[in-house]
């Protein structure tokens, strides 16, 4: 029965990627994406990891369907030919094709091969969960075992907002009310907000102990700011570059330093003492969580801009 | 390590610091230069005459550093070192002193100079480079800082001539580059001179030592200019006169010479290479492109490519001589190392005179120029009488050896190419000389220059007055110890004694 | 076969359509939904593969993959930037090479 | 304090980041030199450390592998990471005269990022830690490329993008099979564990595959030459010498840990296949170019061709010739960054000088910039291969490795590519001697630029005369498994 349910999952899921690539119209395609998202977080719940769903749905399907139904929008512009599917004059096609099964058959005799892992790393987890500070492992993991992973994660999120700044226009004010003018909703949103803020920060609270952590925590913060601008309330806060730039690198600078004291005490980097662990923890994600809030929704904001185009912008 | 010990260094660095502190001045700054250059060059004579005087004591002073695992770059003042690096400082000293006249109101001299200065540095690595990797490195660098000097007036013909000059170059580098990597590979490290363990490698793989002597002479005679690698040498001759009168007459044919003399002599042996039969084909090769030589340039109607041609033939009597089983033919090729050199340059720097005085470029247009330029075509004369092998001038002298080495050896139709290309000599260097001596002046000059000068400017003259006196006292003083002659016995006593 | 396997196959076949997506489209944001679900069939591999090996949850490719979508969404967000900006400049939504003759 | 330069080369770098995002203009330069000159001195105290204990193990968060993420310092790590303190401060120098205020504001973090990023390759021995490293850098050079924010710049950066991209993926899809096959993230843990499966076979398929389309290797180059052409030059300068050598760096530790070259000679054979074409590709695209930076680009392609040739050469019998591969292949990269960024550096400086992208601008510019010229020609002399220079010594090791092994093939790929390189560099060389009529109308750039292209140029050739510093950083033991 259960494998009834997982194989349909799987056929549905093919079938939404097969439709989200192939569709001719780029709106469904990304709406199908959309939807396989959501399709996703199931199978994560299935494949017994609650936290990848909940961040599948919050960040993979969420943010990022976001982000590109807002690039949606500003791409009409374009020249958009539908792809055509079968051109079998063409050599990439065949190339296409060739990669395509190749990689499903290489993959697929790889998956196939019985297997038992040598290392009994998952053992060695729960072993040392208890000197981690915290008691849900995945938090453990990513906050203390592997807190260097980490560390160089948050600073990709950095970059990437780093860049959408990079390529933002200069001097212009993106006109933030324009979008919802109606005013019941504005109401209602600003009541929103501070239950998304609330929820952000339960899920950043609830991550020491059950799923949840700073990296979801931190999305639906992003959700909760991009509400916050699309009601059209003030974004000063985003207009001004070092507000911007210090919101980003705050997690990061917390992450830092908490990393690098125990350097001076002569202990490796990332090392928190056995006592305050938690602690420490605790406010690093704290930190994580309103820098990712804010990343992803300056990425969100800085993408407008990028796509403004200008006349003395013509190269 | 003393001040002796580095000796070899020092003589290296002169010409490498000058090329720096040259290259880093501002082009407008050219007394200064020219003063650096002059004190550099006489500084490395000094120190030359240093080391000569050390190494005919028997010793032999040696600096290395290891750059790679078990592979050093050694320089070394041998006897056969110092018959080169001799001649270059004369030389770079005499071709300066030219320079700064032929250049004088010229552009880029900074450029010009900083790379002749590196190139210099070169042919001293070359000459005191103690294994076949050091001789490899100066040998590419040799190339590389001639290429500046070839194309130094960057007009599409001299850009060509560059092009050239490179693919040959290049090419042979790479050649000899395989054939040292293939040397290191199976045989080892050597010092010049450790031939034993060439001779126990030879015996376990004859094929595997064929191909490395193959590769290593075929890399070298590229720059010595044998037939049929000779290509680059005439098209070479469009770069400004010093570069042809030093570099093309002097450092790299006869960088290219010397090599094939270090391969035979010091990595082979001329036993082994005998026994082996390498050396004979490589005596009929040179025989060829001397007569061959010979017989283009008489062909030639432009000054400086007949030269260039007579060059081509000249170098191979080098060739010939140390091919030749036995000390006395080996004498008269490295003899003839030195007497070359002292000739061709003569011969350049008077046909830049020639060139930049009254304009002429042509053999036909030298009508008369005994009676305008009298000393230049004194000296031009001596060069060419030398060339032909007339006594006393040095040329002479290398013939004699060459002959009788010939004799000696048991190779009699030497004789007979020795005389082939003396008569070709004489028959394209007599007319030369009738027309400057006894033939009226035809017209106007093409373009004259200098009218303030009974001759020719007193830095263009005095160079080419210098060279042909010391190829005249190098033919004269033969027998006095201070001769060439008596230094290339001295190295051939050494090399033959086991 | 554990559900843990099944879904292992499942992210090989997102791997193999993203990977032929990729290369087919040349239209940008296509390409990105190529890459994304290329990432995701990467992920479901690694955790599926090693939970079926395991015959449990393991956390640790677990974690992994959370960083990894982490990393998936600022490239992404990246990428959207790059290309808003590009067919803002150019009014195209494909590379030069891509355009064909016009 | 045993811990502090080890965790300096990732706190440093991450500071800068920090300090140049958040102070005002003045402070972020200034900063940021102190950094740099800190990241240098601890670069210097690393590589003393070395010297005192040998090879050791660092493990972040006092979490030993394969729980935790540890840090590895050895011989090839520190060459690694002394080489890009080198170039990345020197660069640094070039393009706070070279760039406007605006791009150096932007340029900053990208820098420190990208510095971060190349260290944490540098030290890591953990295969995922290693993919976010590699995330983290593409993300960094992205950025860079962008950041000249004209169209063609981000056509580049997105062709950039995506191959970047697919390759991370393709090294990920690997890494997820490797560990659900053994268990591991660990590098050395692997290694003890490691038989070649069918899994692994494929794993390290993909990986290779994913890192070699990082680095740029025929036939999987197409995105490189416009981005690195196309680049900012002191951006060119860093993506060019720094880089394209982490991914290669990372296949070059999985080779030698794994001691792929028992498992598979065909592999080193493919490998080396590859490599000769990019050899072969990219020196005659290099010599078909009309702009000078384009022509650097290529010859990039074709050096990494240089570096794939290690593979073929790193024996499963022959101990020592592997071992002259390998120090021969470390070599060229080393003297490849020096060169090369010198090159990019002194390139800038001639197109500053012109105002044009061209070959034919550059008439007359010997004449006019000198001591320019002669950088670029001594960065040319080490990426010919020709002596006294690093990129000399490297392909000797090389060629001698390859004769040792009668490979006889690899010897005349490497020659002939030399021949090539030769021909492109020196025909960038003659156009500078041209002579044309109509006067000159050159900028003249800053002091610092140009001595600052001279002084990678310079460091190029002396590492042909102090080879013996760096090889003696690898012994045999590094390549070869006991």
């Amino acid at each position: 029965m259960n494998e009834l349910i997982d194989l349909t999952l799987i056929c549905i899921l093919l079938g939404l990627a097969t439709l989200s690539l192939f569709t001719q119209s780029l709106f469904r395609s990304v709406m199908f994406f959309i939807l396989l998202g959501l399709i996703l977080s199931l199978v994560w719940i299935r494949l017994d990891a609650p936290d990848i769903a909940l961040a599948e749905a919050a960040i993979g399907a969420g943010i990022t369907g976001i982000l590109l139904l807002d690039a949606l929008a500003h791409l009409r512009a374009t020249s958009n030919t539908p792809p055509q599917l079968l051109q079998l004059k063409q050599p990439r096609f065949w190339l296409a094709l060739l990669s395509g099964t190749g990689v499903i058959l290489a993959l697929g005799l790889a998956v196939s091969e019985p297997l038992s892992p040598v290392v009994a790393l998952d053992l060695k987890v729960s072993e040392n969960l208890a000197e981690s500070g915290v008691t849900h492992p995945i938090t453990a993991i990513l906050l203390n075992f592997r807190s260097y992973d980490t560390l160089l994660e948050v600073a990709v999120l950095v970059l990437a907002a780093l860049v959408a700044l990079t390529l933002r226009q200069s001097d212009e004010h993106p006109v933030a009310n324009e979008f919802l003018p109606n005013q019941l909703l504005h109401a209602c949103l600003k009541l929103f907000f501070p239950m998304i803020f609330l929820v952000s920060m339960y899920l950043l609270w609830a991550g020491s102990t059950q799923p949840g952590g700073a990296f979801q925590a931190g999305a639906v913060l992003a959700s909760a700011f991009v509400l916050f601008y699309l009601v059209g309330l003030k974004t000063q806060l985003a207009q001004n570059e070092h507000y911007l730039k210090r919101g980003w690198i705050f997690g990061l600078a917390i992450f830092v330093l908490v990393g690098a004291v125990p350097l001076l005490q002569g202990q490796p980097f990332l090392t928190y003492p056995d006592a305050h662990a938690g602690v420490l923890i605790l406010l690093i994600e704290l930190g994580l969580t309103l820098s990712i809030g804010w990343i992803l929704f300056s990425l969100f904001l800085l993408s407008q801009s990028a796509s403004t185009f200008q006349k003395k912008d013509t190269p | 390590m003393s001040f002796f010990g580095l000796l070899p260094l020092w003589v290296l660095m002169t010409s490498f610091l000058a090329a720096i502190v040259i290259f880093m001045l501002p082009e407008e700054r050219h007394g200064l230069r020219s003063t650096l250059n002059l004190v550099a060059a006489v500084v490395k004579i000094g120190l030359i005459i240093l080391l000569i005087r050390l190494v005919a004591q028997q010793e032999t002073p040696e600096v290395s550093l290891e750059i790679l695992p078990g592979l050093s770059l050694v320089l070394r003042a041998d006897a056969l070192a110092m018959l080169f690096a001799g001649l270059s400082s004369i030389l770079w000293l005499c071709t300066t002193l030219y320079a700064i006249g032929y250049l004088e109101n010229s552009p880029n001299r900074s450029r010009f100079f900083g790379y002749f200065s590196l190139c210099v540095a070169s042919t001293m690595g070359i000459s005191l480079a103690g294994n076949l990797f050091t001789f490899l490195i100066f040998y590419e660098l040799l190339t590389l800082s001639t290429y500046p000097l070839v194309v130094h007036r960057g007009t599409p013909q001299s850009l060509k001539a560059g092009r050239t000059y490179l693919a040959y170059t290049l090419s042979g580098g790479v050649v000899l580059l395989v054939g040292v990597a293939l040397f290191y590979a199976f045989v080892g490290d050597l010092a010049f001179g450790q031939t034993s363990q060439m001779a126990e490698f030879t015996e376990t793989s004859p094929i595997a030592s064929a191909i490395i002597f193959l590769l290593l002479i075929g890399g070298m005679a590229v720059k010595a200019a044998l037939f049929p690698f000779h290509g680059w040498l005439p098209t070479a001759m469009v770069a400004p006169a010093p570069v042809s009168a030093l570099l093309h007459a002097v450092a790299v044919v006869k960088a290219g010479a010397f090599g094939i003399i270090r391969v035979i002599y010091d990595v082979f042996g001329i036993e082994l290479a005998w026994q082996q039969g390498y050396v004979l084909p490589l005596s009929l090769l040179a025989s060829f492109t001397i007569l061959y030589g010979s017989w283009r340039a008489l062909q030639q109607t432009d000054i400086k490519k007949r030269l260039a041609f007579s060059t081509v033939s000249q170098v191979s009597y080098i060739v010939l001589g140390v091919t030749l089983l036995g000390p006395i033919g080996t004498v008269g090729g490295l003899v003839h190392l030195l007497h070359q050199g002292l000739m061709k340059v003569t011969l350049f720097f008077c046909a830049g005179n020639y060139a930049e005085t009254l304009g002429i470029h042509k053999i036909h247009e030298l009508n008369g120029t005994g009676r305008r330029m009298p000393m230049t075509s004194a000296a031009f004369t001596l060069g060419a009488l030398g060339m032909i092998g007339i006594p006393p001038v040095a040329g002479f002298i290398s013939k004699w050896y060459l002959g009788t080495g010939a004799l000696a050896a048991g190779m009699d139709w030497v004789i007979w190419v020795l005389i082939g290309s003396s008569l070709l000599n004489a028959a394209y260097f007599l007319p030369v000389l009738y027309r400057i001596w006894f033939l009226p002046q035809q017209g106007q000059w093409p373009h004259e220059a200098f009218t303030q000068w009974r001759d020719t400017a007193p830095l263009l003259l005095i160079p080419a007055l210098i060279t042909a006196a010391l190829s005249v006292a190098a033919g004269l003083f033969a027998g006095s110890d201070l001769s060439p002659l008596s230094w290339a016995r001295l190295i051939v006593i050494r090399e033959y004694q086991p | 076969m554990s559900s843990y396997l099944i879904f292992a196959y499942g992210g090989v076949g997102l791997c193999g359509i993203g990977v032929f997506g990729f290369i087919l489209h040349s239209h940008l944001l296509r390409r990105l939904i190529a890459f994304n679900l290329l990432g995701s069939g990467t992920f479901l591999i690694l955790v599926g593969l090693s939970q079926s090996g395991r015959g449990q949850p393991d956390y640790i490719p677990q974690a992994l993959v959370l960083t990894g979508i982490v990393v998936a969404v600022a490239a992404t967000a990246l990428a959207l930037v790059l290309i808003r900006r590009w067919a803002a400049l150019t009014k195209h939504a494909t590379l030069p090479e891509d355009q064909g003759p016009s | 304090m045993a811990h502090f330069p080890i965790a300096g080369l990732i706190v440093f770098p991450l500071l800068g980041a920090l300090v140049s995002l958040a102070l005002s203009k003045r402070w972020r330069t200034v900063m940021s030199f102190i950094l740099i000159t800190a990241l240098l001195l601890n670069n210097v105290s690393l590589l003393f450390q070395f010297y005192g204990q040998g090879t050791f193990n660092e493990a972040m968060g006092n979490w030993s592998a394969p729980l935790g993420i540890e840090l590895r310092v050895d011989g090839l790590a520190l060459i690694f990471s002394l080489m890009s303190a080198l170039v990345a401060s020197v660069c640094a120098l070039y393009a706070c005269v070279y760039l406007s205020a605006t791009q150096l504001k932007l340029f900053w973090p990208f820098f420190w990022f990208l510095w971060a990023a190349l260290n944490s390759i540098w030290l890591s021995s953990d295969l995922f830690n290693l993919y976010v490293g590699l995330e983290l850098l593409s993300l960094a050079a992205v950025g860079l490329v962008a950041l000249s924010r004209d169209a063609t710049s981000l056509a580049a950066a997105l062709r950039y993008l995506f191959a970047a991209l697919l390759g991370s993926i393709g090294y990920l899809l690997g890494v997820a099979l490797l560990y659900a096959t053994y268990g591991t993230l660990s590098l050395p843990e692997l290694s003890q564990h490691f038989s070649l499966t069918l899994s692994s076979a494929v794993a390290l398929g993909f990986m290779c595959i994913g890192l070699l389309m990082k680095t740029a290797v025929f036939p999987m180059h197409s995105w490189l030459p416009p981005a690195h052409g196309g680049a900012l030059t002191p951006v060119s300068a860093l993506l060019s010498a720094l880089v394209i050598k982490a991914s290669f760096y990372i296949v070059l530790r999985l080779w030698t840990e794994l001691s792929l070259e028992i498992a598979s000679a065909s592999a080193g054979m493919l490998m080396g296949i590859l490599g000769s074409a990019a050899i072969l590709w990219g020196g005659w695209m290099a010599l078909n170019q009309t702009h000078l930076k384009l022509v650097i680009a290529y010859s990039t392609l074709a050096q990494v061709g240089y570096f794939m040739l290690i593979f073929p050469l790193l024996s499963p019998v022959d101990a020592h010739a592997s071992h002259l591969a390998f120090q021969g292949g470390v070599l060229m990269l080393l003297a490849h960054a020096l060169a090369k960024a010198g090159m990019f550096l002194a390139a800038g400086n001639l197109l500053f000088c012109s105002g044009q992208k061209d070959l034919k601008s550059l008439a007359g510019l010997s004449r006019y910039r000198p001591l320019n010229i002669f950088a670029f020609g001594l960065a040319g002399v080490s990426i010919m291969g020709l002596p006294p220079s690093g990129g000399f010594n490297g392909k000797w090791l090389l060629i001698q490795s390859a004769m040792l092994q009668s490979q006889w093939v690899w010897v005349a790929v490497i020659i002939m590519g030399s021949l090539l390189s030769a021909a492109y560099i020196f025909r960038v060389f003659s156009y500078t001697y041209r002579e044309v009529e109509g006067g000159d109308s050159f900028k003249q750039p800053a002091a610092v630029l140009e001595w600052t292209a001279l002084s990678l140029s310079v460091l190029s050739i002396l590492l042909g005369l102090a080879s013996m510093l760096v090889l003696d950083l690898l012994p045999i033991s590094a390549v070869v498994a006991q």
